[in-house]
């Protein structure tokens, strides 16, 4: 394992998981409500914290409300350095109060599988004919619905980025324009990026995804042959831009064993 | 005035209070302070056909499925948190190993408002969440409608009553009365929720101890029908001001209940073999939970309740 | 990171932030910890149109009507809590002095509900309680409605968001962030329902005070408009670890209110003549206010949050 | 005003107020949960505990919960010797919410008036044409829809007790039998007693109002001319039984100079 990200690194000088992880802290503008999930977020809101937005808000489904950045790397976001220090412990009824207020900003989550109009499924997969349990929402759907934004985190796979998913846990674009609406969602909420191992997409006013960048190294083809539907690609599409020094900083300061950024 | 002490061992406890067919809720305070050492005990006592209660639950849940205790679950995520699926989940849903178990897939905000409703006595509580998803489709607790008082739609949530809920929890005294810190996850309603508490705690301490902070006593006696000192009893998840995380011990048991043949190994020794939390913590070595313990104290400042 | 701080004094917080015409959220905290410094300043500023908001406001809520500011309450109760009616209630809502005002009678479950859905950010909550009385016929944020998961009647308690929620806190640090701790009442879910709080605070201290104790950190500082430090600024209510109540200024406010004149000397001498609580604290006596100063101060154990 | 109390407590060695107090108490069953409301009720709460009910639990609707009485006088609730030491310092909706899932077992009220019924009226009053107003429901409509039993606590005039209350306030059994529970309310609740300066009341299965006993001294006669309608009495009318000296002992430990208990 070691050897293949060495391997990375030597080649480019960084981890797909930390080019992920950049790419997800430059979605977090400085002084925003930030809902922070499970695993990658937790690192990319730090690294936020400490580059371009000192001033962001984190909040965790827990009940915890953080200021200041976790002086320690984050297995789960109830691990004793997140709490110390916190700028309120409560209840997680209060976090989510503050989603359905409409106060969040930018909510993060990861998903098994999303389809064309950025709706995710983390409960039901299936695979050639099988049916798959997946853990499940946890509060992956509660953002979905609630956030201002949404930005999601995913392995390009052919299985994962689908036509359609079999079981939409958390609702994105639905079947595109003015769905979300319709099922009576806040206006002002809904998915803005899918950061993959491959690329960035975002979505268009119809709300179907658009390949918006490709990171250093991957050609535009390879995404389209791993993504499970005919993608649309942006104009202007462009080159995700590598992690700069001070955000590989931030984060091999709190994970040098890559435990998040493989 | 003297209330009769609750003081009882964790198997009197959940011999006495949670039988085979009750909704049980665990990990109401989410990554933290998970009551591995009464989920365990129900492993051992054999219970059956539990309904698992709880927003996550990290990998007790899947412990508690994988020994068949379980006939359905009630969650919002069920896996290892830090690392990854819960195998023994999978094999239960995919299987039927060691049996089926019905999946009642919730939010975590959807779970804790029905807690919330239950605890404030009211059939349901609106929300907007899950609007658009399929678990409103799935869960027929959840139930769309339109707001009485504009024309707004809502998902109406209804109310979930465990017959237990077990919280493990910093200090209590004899009667139950508990502070709680750190981590809340939905510990207050779902303890409200409940017909009946079971408190275990890592220290008891005197009434006046507990008395000297009446805004951090989150569960007040009253609602507590037993009380079980158990230190150590929520390892390998952490407890503020007690110990840390075993991050190892759950990519261990990732690893280890992956194949069928691997679990029921660690089950034996971890679970089946293991008479109490004492053996438990022998077995996990000193010096490994020692590597667990605090290292740097951070005292809260006091509050001032005199007059 | 370095926020804007937001400390100001009185006159500065009232006049940014309080406008005549604005919904104001007072006395959150039942009868202790009621802002009657703010209060007063409401009225030495002038304004006029307000509507007050809180279940019970003691004296409070009587001097804003008796001196204009007025023109709707919504309450669940107003009065001279240990004394008796409040005299400018009347005269203002049985004879128009010195205005009319409109009174929306809440109970305080349903006030509590009102700002609790409006912290959940939902239009409404369900409850069972006003059903079969006047205040569900004659108020109309109160809509009885059948429940969508049951047969059952309840009363929808409309979202209530105020624009602005004045707490007085025990310490808050410049930021904003607060602890409180006895009395809560309904500050919690008032604050967080209020488009804008100001912290008006006995104490204010390091960060690191409050962000020892996140658990009791119940006033984020995110919320907080702006932080006024106004020791003795709750008097004559009590400040739970700062001082008692003074019961004698509520029976002498009873007795100089009855009679309309009597009361306008009183405004006179209490608020219209006193520019700050400095000035009031100086009128009232040194004497005095040490009489309700702590005698045993009663601290909190405390919690470890280390790891 | 000594004086006056003085002759009372001369001629039957307790005031009206301490009798009515000592009667309140009595209502409070061991270990019973308690809506303790304004006033008289929070001396009640703790001669009950100081001498039958030691197990009772006080709730107060500032989100105070006490197990064991308080040391001093209270003027109100939230006075600061009422706070220290309790079993819980909450929310007023943490409370409220254990009222409305049917745990408080008896709740006390005030009021200006009450009716035939047990309707209460604290909001607007009438008197000769005039309209009077009153400070409001405060809990009391909260705990007289929601607790199992109430008790009321008034001074017996004929102009509080009416035939019908202008504006219902509280609801009791509303127009007789099956009202309560045809309105919504939970089948176990309504009013138990009406403790007035006179006599004790308490209601019949039709839900109207029963003169149940007379205070030492006063007339059946008395108490019927007082009353605002034609008042039922109890073929087994009694007494109401003067305080005990262990009573009074816990009264006057804490309200010497009769504050409440005038």
């Amino acid at each position: 394992m070691a050897t293949a990200l060495e391997s990375q690194i030597l080649a480019r000088g960084y981890t797909y998981g930390e080019l992920m992880v950049a790419a997800a802290a430059r979605e977090i503008a400085d002084g925003e409500f930030v809902f922070v999930g499970m695993r990658l977020p937790m690192l990319a809101f730090v690294v936020a914290k400490r580059t371009h937005a000192p001033a962001a808000i984190g909040l965790y489904e827990n009940g915890l409300i953080r200021e200041s950045p976790s002086p320690q790397l984050l297995y789960t976001m109830a691990d004793p350095p997140n709490l110390r220090g916190a700028t309120q412990c409560g209840q997680m009824l209060e976090v989510m109060a503050l989603l359905q207020q409409g106060r969040v900003n930018v909510g993060f989550l990861g998903a098994a599988e999303v389809d064309r109009f950025g709706n995710l499924n983390s409960t039901w997969g299936g695979r050639h004919g099988e049916i798959h349990r997946l853990p499940g929402s946890g509060g992956a759907c509660d953002i979905a619905c609630l956030a201002q934004r949404t930005v999601v985190l995913l392995a390009h796979e052919k299985s994962r980025l689908r036509e359609r998913v079999e079981f939409v846990t958390s609702p994105g674009f639905g079947r595109g324009n003015g769905w979300r609406v319709a099922q009576g969602l806040p206006p002002r909420s809904g998915p803005a990026a899918l950061i993959t191992t491959l690329g960035v997409l975002r979505y268009g006013s119809d709300g179907e995804a658009v390949l918006a960048s490709t990171h250093p190294g991957v050609a535009v083809e390879d995404v389209l042959a791993n993504t499970g539907w005919s993608l649309r690609v942006a104009d202007n599409i462009a080159e995700t831009p590598a992690p700069s020094s001070g955000e590989l900083a931030a984060m091999r300061s709190l994970d040098p064993n890559h435990f998040w950024t493989k | 005035m003297k209330l009769p002490a609750k003081l009882m061992t964790m198997p009197e406890a959940i011999a006495q209070y949670v039988p085979s067919g009750a909704m049980v809720l665990l990990g109401a305070q989410m990554e933290q302070m998970i009551p591995f050492s009464a989920g365990q005990e129900l492993i051992r006592q054999g219970r059956r056909d539990l309904t698992l209660v709880g927003p996550i639950s990290d990998i007790l849940f899947d412990q508690l499925i994988g020994a068949g205790c379980a006939s359905r679950v009630m969650a919002a995520w069920v896996g290892n948190v830090s690392a990854g699926v819960g195998y023994c989940l999978r094999r239960a849903t995919e299987q039927g190993i060691p049996r089926r178990v019905d999946m009642i897939d919730y939010s975590n905000f959807t779970m804790a408002l029905a807690l919330h409703a239950a605890a404030l006595g009211v059939p349901f509580v609106p929300t907007y969440s899950t609007l658009g998803s399929d678990l409103l489709k799935k869960n027929g607790n959840l139930r769309e409608f339109v707001s009485p008082v504009n024309e707004d739609k809502l998902v109406a949530v209804r109310s979930l009553r465990p017959d237990v809920a077990i919280l493990h929890v910093q200090r209590a005294d004899e009667f139950g009365n508990a502070h709680i810190w750190g981590s809340l996850g939905v510990a207050i309603d779902g303890m409200r929720a409940a017909r009946k508490v079971i408190v275990v705690a890592e220290e008891i301490v005197a009434p006046e101890v507990i008395a000297s902070d009446p805004n951090r006593t989150l569960v007040p006696g009253f609602v507590v029908a037993a009380v079980v000192h158990d230190p150590g009893g929520a390892h390998p998840s952490p407890v503020q001001g007690y110990y840390g995380r075993d991050h190892d011990f759950f990519s261990e048991y990732h690893a280890q209940s992956r194949e069928l043949h691997d679990f029921e190994r660690w089950l034996e020794k971890w679970v089946v073999r293991v008479p109490n939390r004492t053996a438990y913590l022998t077995q996990l070595g000193a010096d490994r939970f020692e590597q667990l313990a605090v290292r740097e104290h951070a005292y809260s400042a006091a509050a001032d309740f005199g007059y």
